[in-house]
């Protein structure tokens, strides 16, 4: 057992049971507070991957906005759905089930995994230079990079035209 | 690299425990006294009428919206800035380009009303 | 050095959960956060073989940038709805919204 | 290895090897304790900030502030710490225990985190990551879950609505902040603390983007809600909004919180723009570097108090168009023509520093330009209508 593979079960562990907390908990609330504990964990697991980029953009796309604007849905619609009501619908057993045995074909396909070992990073690999210089290059990701932005333009729109629409009575 | 990660982790520690201290030792010097007026929600002296689940305005999502949707599009553009000085000049404007999409997104919440306190 | 299989396996545990939560929770926005345990097993799975498969490209790391702006797009836009439908029809309980069309 | 730092850490290294620590286990453990002294002198510095801040602020105000503890009242805060400490923690009724507890921690330990990637002086930072100012962005805005879970565990009307406005608040004023943080980062071309210190040796970067420091300048204040963005903890107004149902210590860490934030922002804003711990003689004597850092924080600090000392509180909607109608657009118009114009100009073999301050002038007069005009056309159609001016021109405005 070495450090990071102590760290990696530790984190693994804590990620898993909020994962499952977050999909069993009564409260949403609750379950929205689980789901970043749970990518809080995915986040130190990228910096054990040896990528802090993607652990810092985790914590700053997944945390302080996503997971901040589930939860702002989940006050604006709770008195829908009080949190005494039953929470799982009746083919929870069936789902599972469903959910075992994909997670069994998916550990089988794992198996035949090859046995790489993480090879030596060089400085360029994690260099956010090289990154932003493929992002607009053209032949790099620029098709990627426009596009991300046009679809970040459309959920915008569409979001606040959804929304904003004024509800009977309003 | 694996250093550096470790002290982030051991002060964002420390941090919290900075503030979980004084939380302890209050539990333990200060007076426990609990009765049922004094663990009243606190409401200016009137009695609470009923839960604290208060309806919110939509407004707060719209914002939370435009938020996230910038935040995703500053992840974008820090690597393109950090590269920025050895970029071409076609490279420069097709981040411009990013960002005026963007910008465009913004004037139609402005457009739509969406940005006003209500 | 932890191996790669390791990674794989929680991978695939944390989308086993997400699914769990998509298929057996009633509430909408509980469902959004299955998806979103599930989209964050899939980028870990991602960079774990990027780390250890295909280290040599930033392949891999933009690839997890675009799901990421995916899945902020998706909870947008998804909560957007969910917050419609709450406006008109008072429920986010996804088997009373089983109509295209009211 | 000639500077003091590392050779200090380079003896302890040594020390503790020679007595027999295996190598990896000592750099472990040396990281461990710079970091639990690092997180602990941070927050001790919260103290005397409270009572520099108390004393500057009655003297604006031509008060004498706190002098009766100690000599010129330099032990209130310990005073007030312990009187905090010896009340009771009340959880009110129906609260949800475990998260009301919690909010508090995040707060502190987001804003504490914060120090670990803070250049202190030449070769002396906690963690030296090549994603610094990232890092700031992401862990600067975990503060806003901990506001989040104060507002939803109290189980009170009144700190649920003034969470989710600061929440608001915060989340808003984050959008020009990450807008503005763009042109450091590629004045410097590198998102690490030290980095962007270093490429500051011959310009700050006060100088080439004026308007940046001034857009983060402000939006740091929006988000840490200090006057003029306090409306949402008005004392004198409103309850004290989000932290309303925490008593004795779980209101102190808030506040302590608020303090190092503003601690914090002023030695980012010091690092960023000001140089960080640049400064004449440094290359012969790097300690001294750290003293400059400490000078240029306070400079900011004062900076703040005098705006609380001076500035009135704005409306509520006035802080809404303000950030949405002119920080935020402002802060899109900089980025565009900073990265078009310094680009040219490189290319062309023009003075960077001239070049950038000139454009910064020109979106400066236009901006000026634009809003005299629109304040112009708002009073005109006042006059119209001859209505009360229920709406003032443009918070903006002159």
């Amino acid at each position: 057992m070495t450090g990071p593979q102590i760290i990696f079960l530790a984190v693994g562990a804590v990620t898993l049971i909020a994962a499952i907390m977050v999909v069993t908990v009564p409260r949403l609330v609750h379950a929205g507070l689980w789901l970043i504990l749970a990518l809080a964990g995915i986040a130190v697991l990228f910096i054990l991957l040896d990528n802090g980029f993607l652990a810092v953009i985790q914590v700053a796309i997944y945390i302080d906005a996503i997971a901040i604007l589930i939860i702002i849905g989940v006050m604006l619609t709770r008195t829908a759905m009080s949190d005494t009501a039953r929470q799982i619908n009746r083919m929870w057993l069936g789902a599972a089930f469903a959910c075992l045995v994909i997670m069994a074909g998916l550990l089988a396909i794992v198996s035949q995994a090859p046995t790489a070992t993480a090879g030596l990073l060089v400085e360029d690999q994690v260099s956010m230079e090289a990154l932003g210089r493929v992002l607009v290059d053209v032949d790099g990701f620029i098709l990627p990079f426009e596009v991300a932005s046009v679809l970040l333009v459309a959920a915008l729109v569409g979001a606040i035209l959804v929304a904003m629409t004024p509800a009977r009575g309003d | 690299m694996t250093l550096d990660w470790l002290f982030i982790g051991t002060i964002l520690v420390v941090g919290a425990g900075m503030a979980a201290a004084p939380i302890a030792l209050q539990n333990i010097l200060g007076p426990r006294k609990p009765n049922k007026t004094k663990s009243e929600t606190y409401e200016c002296g009137i009695e609470t009428v009923g839960d604290s689940w208060v309806q919110l305005k939509g407004q707060y999502y719209i914002f939370g919206l435009i938020f996230l949707i910038f935040d995703i599009e500053a992840v974008f553009l820090f690597p393109w800035a950090v590269a920025y000085n050895r970029l071409q000049f076609y490279m420069v404007v097709e981040g411009v380009v990013f960002i005026l999409i963007l910008a465009g997104g913004l004037a139609y919440a402005w457009r739509k009303g969406a940005l006003e306190w209500v | 050095m932890v191996p790669l299989s390791w990674f794989l396996i929680l991978a695939a545990a944390i989308f086993s959960v997400g699914l769990f939560g998509v298929l057996a929770r009633r509430n909408a926005i509980a469902i959004l956060m299955g998806i979103e345990l599930m989209l964050n097993a899939v980028n870990l799975n991602l960079l774990a073989f990027w780390r250890y498969l295909w280290s040599d490209s930033l392949t891999g790391v933009v690839f997890i940038m675009i799901v990421l702006a995916v899945a902020a797009a998706e909870v947008a836009v998804g909560l957007a709805l969910i917050i419609s439908i709450y406006r008109r029809r008072s429920t986010v309980v996804v088997e009373e919204i089983d109509l295209l069309k009211w | 290895m000639s500077d003091p730092f590392t050779a200090i850490g380079q003896f302890i290294t040594d020390l503790l090897i020679s007595i027999g620590i295996d190598a990896v286990i000592t750099n472990i453990l040396l990281t461990v304790i710079a970091a639990v002294l690092l997180g602990s002198v941070v927050g001790l510095v919260a103290i005397i900030t409270i009572w520099a801040e108390r004393k500057l602020l009655a003297r604006v105000q031509d008060r004498l502030g706190p002098n009766r503890v100690g000599p010129y009242g330099l032990l209130q805060s310990f005073a007030d710490i312990f009187k905090l400490i010896t009340k009771e923690f009340l959880i009110p009724k129906g609260a949800d225990r475990y998260v009301f507890i919690m909010a508090p921690l995040v707060v502190v330990g987001g804003v504490i985190g914060l120090w670990a990637v803070m250049p202190l002086a030449p070769g002396l930072a906690g963690a030296d990551i090549n994603v610094g100012l990232l890092y700031i962005i992401a862990i600067g805005a975990i503060g806003t879950l901990g506001i989040i879970m104060a507002g939803l565990s109290s189980n009170n009307k009144y700190a649920m609505l003034g969470a989710f406005r600061t929440v608001a608040q915060m989340l808003s004023y984050t959008v020009p902040l990450l807008l503005a943080l763009l042109i450091p980062v590629m004045l410097a071309g590198s998102m690490g603390m030290t980095k962007i210190v270093e490429a500051q040796s011959g310009t700050w970067f006060i100088l080439l983007a004026p308007l940046a420091a001034l857009i983060f300048f402000i939006s740091s204040l929006a988000e840490l809600g200090r006057t003029p963005f306090d409306l949402l903890e008005a004392e004198s107004e409103i309850v004290a909004g989000f932290h309303i149902e925490y008593s004795g210590m779980g209101f102190g860490m808030f506040m302590m919180g608020e303090f190092v934030h503003a601690f914090t922002i002023s030695a980012l804003f010091a690092v960023i723009f000001l140089g960080g711990w640049q400064g004449p003689g440094i290359e012969s004597f790097p300690p001294l570097g750290f003293l400059y850092f400490l000078l240029k924080i306070v400079l900011v600090y004062f900076v703040i108090i005098w705006i609380r000392g001076t500035f009135p509180r704005i409306r509520i909607d006035q802080m809404n168009s303000f950030n949405w109608k002119f920080i935020t657009p402002l802060a899109l118009t900089v980025l565009i023509v900073t990265a078009l114009v310094d680009k040219l100009a490189v290319e062309n073999g023009f003075n960077r520093t001239a070049v950038l301050l000139a454009s910064n002038a020109i979106i400066v007069l236009v901006t000026a330009f634009l809003v005299r005009a629109h304040a112009a056309s708002l009073r005109r159609r006042m006059e119209v209508t001859d209505r009360a001016p229920i709406q003032q021109p443009e918070a903006a405005g002159d």
